[in-house]
């Protein structure tokens, strides 16, 4: 298990990328040095109603300042969306499993993303495009992007890292449809695929993977209490015997959020 | 000063009254890694039963004003793991260890009583209070005969002292806390989680997959000391309190009510050290009131 | 689109489900300086008794978590005052006028409903549920047979249809709900305030002068939206919904639990012109929903 | 009734007037404007696990800005301490009674105020002076005012509208002792009293002004729900049977928090 650490983080940054998307910087002292992509955060309300953490997946680091990227959907979030330079925010983390980079290695791989699945990706990519530059990563990364309109938010950031294709809901950038429909039309075929995003994504991207039969590891969202795994409210249905819980039931939060597809039940 | 921390819970003296609470931490291995279990007076597990359950569907917990809902379901590994593993990872530290036990029925529940008789567990919390089961749980809780028969089977197996832990969700709780004395309860814990629903409106639907589930944290506070209180007042076994304690103020709260230890649950979501600072915030508290043992706080308030 | 935001409480229609609860709002001349009552379906009245009421010892309210505790102990002016010029300030209004009705005794409750049958009361309110008076109140909520005889006598003297207004301090809220029926009520309100307790740490003392108190406020909601849901399932009565309620949000659930109508108390205290609001939020809802009437929310949780 | 408004006031300022003594200066729509000596506010915290409103005496008002000068005591006060320039607070008022400011015409007056309740006799001060110079005023105004130690905050203030007498407990400002101790030094015997601070002080006064046959009004506080009249919380004893309740308990946000010191009950 990685160290974690609770924390007081500083707000650097807080700038509206797309509309109801939030790009939140964070000054920390030891979470944005450990976070590795795919893991994520709790990042708690300063409103004390509010007393559950939000996770939040790390979409980049520089070793000091931690990024994260969100959309706002209820009064947490809104709550973060708020913050101005200066302010503080208590973060505890970096928390899960993250991405097994390592899996890549030798291959083609893609990043499926899909809405605000899209930024834990963003880091993933960073890393492995680092080994491949280093010489024993993978060999291709494309990433595969899904938005609902023309907000391609992070689209950019990628094509730094990543061969990228678009799709959209509406069809006004890339492929009409979802990320499936680009991977169809530009016939992208890789050897894994990392995923994140809205659950019928996962699904359909499951199956398609097994239908294919790649290598797909995916992250998965579900509510979250303790966020470390002591709660047991996470837990997502397994294949098999799960080793901590001796159930077919597998925490989220501590042995995910990233699992091999074939292993878990969505 | 001097300040005397230590409180006796049926023959097992803890170093300090602050525990953790049933099911909020594990069995320590994973707040080990945030907070420092010795500085607990005890750790009590979540519930154990005879063999592995699976627990409920998802989602399991919503957040509420102050408070979170939670319906597990008593998702755990069942005794032999926890024998095996969980059990001797908490004997590491210097703090008692509480085993919480569930079960389906009286049979169930002895069962792991025996189970655990020569095991490490200092003390074992039987649970009949749990909302979130069909069979089992909350019904041994809210009906007096049931919980005194239930107290009295587990009594006749368990090697030791036996903590029964009451539902809130009743007419009386003295009724049902005099009723498990009557059946040779040592001490009795209180309170579980209050049955509470969310609906999520947008969905139109349950916030959570088992409809209703367990009101915990800092919003029932203050029925948890009313009813320390009350009980306090009804009978002559050890108290341990709990619901919605998050500062020292409300451990504070509940020993002066009546309760000989305090147990932390919901509000370690939010601040893993909080049960530590809440031992230390005790002892300031006591040097600041000139009161040099935490006993002569124990019903303080009538 | 049309929205159809009426509803029907035993044969009396408001224009919208919205209405005060009992005691956070007078007889609505205070807070008709900040709020527009006839946005309102809705005012229930504070309990009035057959005479004057002195109440309990200050302090009478503390707050806590989402939450706060008050024991009032229904200080009220006595029906003569009520009718002379709480009723006619009222009766200015676009509103349903709710009159909440306390007593020591059977007798008490029913010389109430009798001095209001010639009133411009429309609806009347039995509150069985009051934690904080020693004789009366609660006591009348908490035993099934005492409830539906209670029922029976004041149904006997009453004009006006009758609420019955039930205590969630009770293991199984149905039975007094399926009581209440029983005994010929129309329509139940529920919830009425869970009995809690706070202790001032800093003096070592109760923070209200009458020890416990009735918790009130978001903190509650979760239970309130239970204890509709169940109570929805065990009767035909239409519910009044209340605990907690301070958003339309709060509201919808209530009524997606089952009540058809929802009461807004403690959450005035905080922004007197919640109420209003609530009414426009669930209009919203419904237009936002498309559903064009709010008849279609009512239970429609299962 | 006077009106009222609920209102989102903008901080302007909040100073550290005395250790744990905060001065907050907020610009509000209608209070400022509206509010009367020995009224108050509601003010409301903006955590909303904190529902209930903190009751602050008007300490001024220039008509735009209203002015508030509290101790921290519990969570509320202490977040409103940290409230800077720009951020903002709700704020229901103005409400209660009020000072009888033309009881003191053509008289003698002493104001007399201990500890935190020394902040709304200042409003007292500075009106009762303009209606002195205005001609149809007291013909004397004296403040009493008692503090813990040294840190007479406000009494410089105090100086402009009113003949300023202290007291300290500890000694180190003026008489040492209470204002009654401060009183009986200086020989103030005057025709009327507002007062307001500890409930033994305000015992103390009744029972002087009683003894001297003195008009004396008591600022009391209790603890508060409604804050308007509605709830019943914050109710005083009295001598009579209350007009609104009709049994012998007033309530102290709406006919007070001003009485007439033979009328209640402390
Ligand atoms: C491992 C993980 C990583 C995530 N990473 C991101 C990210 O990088 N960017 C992003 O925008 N969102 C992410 N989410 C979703 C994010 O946690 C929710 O959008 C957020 O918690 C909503 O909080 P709120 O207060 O705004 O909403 P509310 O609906 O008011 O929240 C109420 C409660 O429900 C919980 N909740 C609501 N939605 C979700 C959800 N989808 N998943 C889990 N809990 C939820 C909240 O945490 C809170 O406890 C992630 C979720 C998980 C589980
Ligand atoms: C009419 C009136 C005028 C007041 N004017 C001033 C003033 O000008 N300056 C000032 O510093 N203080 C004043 N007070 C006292 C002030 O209201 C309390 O100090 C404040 O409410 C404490 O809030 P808290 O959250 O910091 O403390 P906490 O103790 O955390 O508050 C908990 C609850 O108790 C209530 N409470 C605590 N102390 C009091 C009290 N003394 N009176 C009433 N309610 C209380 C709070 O409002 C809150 O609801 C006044 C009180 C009243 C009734
Ligand atoms: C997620 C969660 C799981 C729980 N599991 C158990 C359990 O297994 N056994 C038990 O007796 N109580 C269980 N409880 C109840 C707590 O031990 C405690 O009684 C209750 O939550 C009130 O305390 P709190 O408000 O401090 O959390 C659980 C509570 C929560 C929130
Ligand atoms: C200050 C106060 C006074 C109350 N007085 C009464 C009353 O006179 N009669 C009654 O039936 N309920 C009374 N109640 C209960 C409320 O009507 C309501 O049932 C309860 O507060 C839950 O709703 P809420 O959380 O929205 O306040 C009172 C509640 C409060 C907070
Ligand atoms: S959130 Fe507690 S176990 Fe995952
Ligand atoms: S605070 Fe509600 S009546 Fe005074």
């Amino acid at each position: 298990m990685t160290d974690k650490w609770m924390e007081t983080a500083q707000v650097e940054s807080c700038r509206e990328i797309a509309p109801g998307i939030f790009d939140l910087v964070l000054r920390t002292e030891n979470i944005a040095e450990a976070a590795k992509p795919g893991q994520f955060v709790s990042v708690y309300s300063g409103d004390s109603a509010r007393l559950l953490p939000r996770p939040i997946s790390v979409c980049g680091t520089d070793g000091k300042l931690l990024r994260l990227v969100f959309r706002t959907v209820g009064k947490g979030t809104a709550e973060f969306s708020r913050k101005r330079p200066g302010e503080s925010l208590q973060v505890l983390g970096p928390l899960g499993s993250g991405y097994p980079l390592e899996a890549a290695d030798g291959k083609q791989i893609v990043l499926t993303g899909g809405g605000i699945g899209i930024p834990p990706l963003l880091y993933a990519a960073r890393r492995l495009r680092e080994r491949k530059d280093a010489g024993d990563g993978p060999l291709e990364i494309r990433a595969v992007l899904g938005y609902r309109d023309g907000n391609a938010f992070l689209a950019d950031e990628f094509a730094k890292y990543a061969k990228v294709s678009i799709a959209s809901e509406d069809g006004s950038l890339g492929t009409k449809g979802n990320v499936i429909n680009a991977m169809e039309a530009e016939g992208i075929s890789p050897d894994v695929f990392f995923a994140c995003g809205p659950a019928p994504m996962l699904r359909a991207l499951k199956e398609k993977a097994a239908a294919e039969e790649k290598e797909c590891w995916l992250s998965l969202e579900e509510r979250m209490a303790c966020g470390v795994g002591a709660c047991l409210s996470c837990v997502c249905k397994t294949t098999a015997e799960d080793a901590h819980s001796k159930v077919n039931n597998t925490r989220v939060c501590r042995e995910g959020p990233v699992f091999a597809a074939e292993d878990v039940i969505i | 000063m001097d300040i005397n921390m230590k409180v006796n819970i049926a023959g097992v003296e803890l170093k300090n009254p602050v525990m953790t609470a049933s099911g909020t931490f594990g069995s320590g291995m994973e707040y080990s890694e945030l907070t420092d279990l010795n500085a607990l007076g005890a750790v009590v597990t979540k519930g154990v039963a005879a063999v592995p359950w699976t627990g409920n569907p998802v989602p399991r917990t919503a957040e509420t004003p102050s408070g979170m809902l939670n319906a597990i379901g008593l998702q755990n590994p069942g005794i032999d793991t926890f024998l095996e593993r969980d059990l001797p990872f908490l004997r590491q530290f210097d703090t008692k260890i509480i085993v919480n036990v569930c079960g389906h029925s009286v049979k169930e529940y002895c069962e792991v009583c025996e189970r655990l008789a020569d095991s490490d567990a200092d003390l074992l919390e039987i649970n009949i209070s749990c909302p979130n089961v069909q069979q089992g749980g909350i019904a041994f809780g809210q009906q007096p005969k049931e919980a005194e028969k239930i107290t009295r089977e587990v009594k006749r197996v368990a090697r030791q002292p036996v903590i029964m832990k009451l539902s809130p969700n009743v007419t009386d709780i003295t009724e049902i806390a005099r009723a498990c004395e009557a059946g040779g309860a040592d001490a009795l814990s209180l309170i579980n989680t209050i049955t509470g629903m969310k609906i999520d409106v947008g969905r139109r639907t349950f916030a959570l997959a088992n409809r209703t589930g367990g009101l915990s944290g800092p919003a029932i506070h203050p029925v948890a000391v009313r009813m320390v209180w009350q009980t306090a007042q009804a009978v002559s076994l050890p108290l341990i309190g709990m619901g919605g304690t998050a500062s020292w103020e409300d451990a504070a709260e509940l020993i002066l009510a009546g309760a000989t230890g305090v147990a932390v649950g919901t509000a370690t979501f939010r601040d893993p050290q909080c049960g530590q600072k809440i031992a230390e915030g005790l002892e300031q508290y006591l040097r600041d009131q000139g009161i040099g043992d935490i006993r002569d706080l124990i019903g303080a308030v009538r």
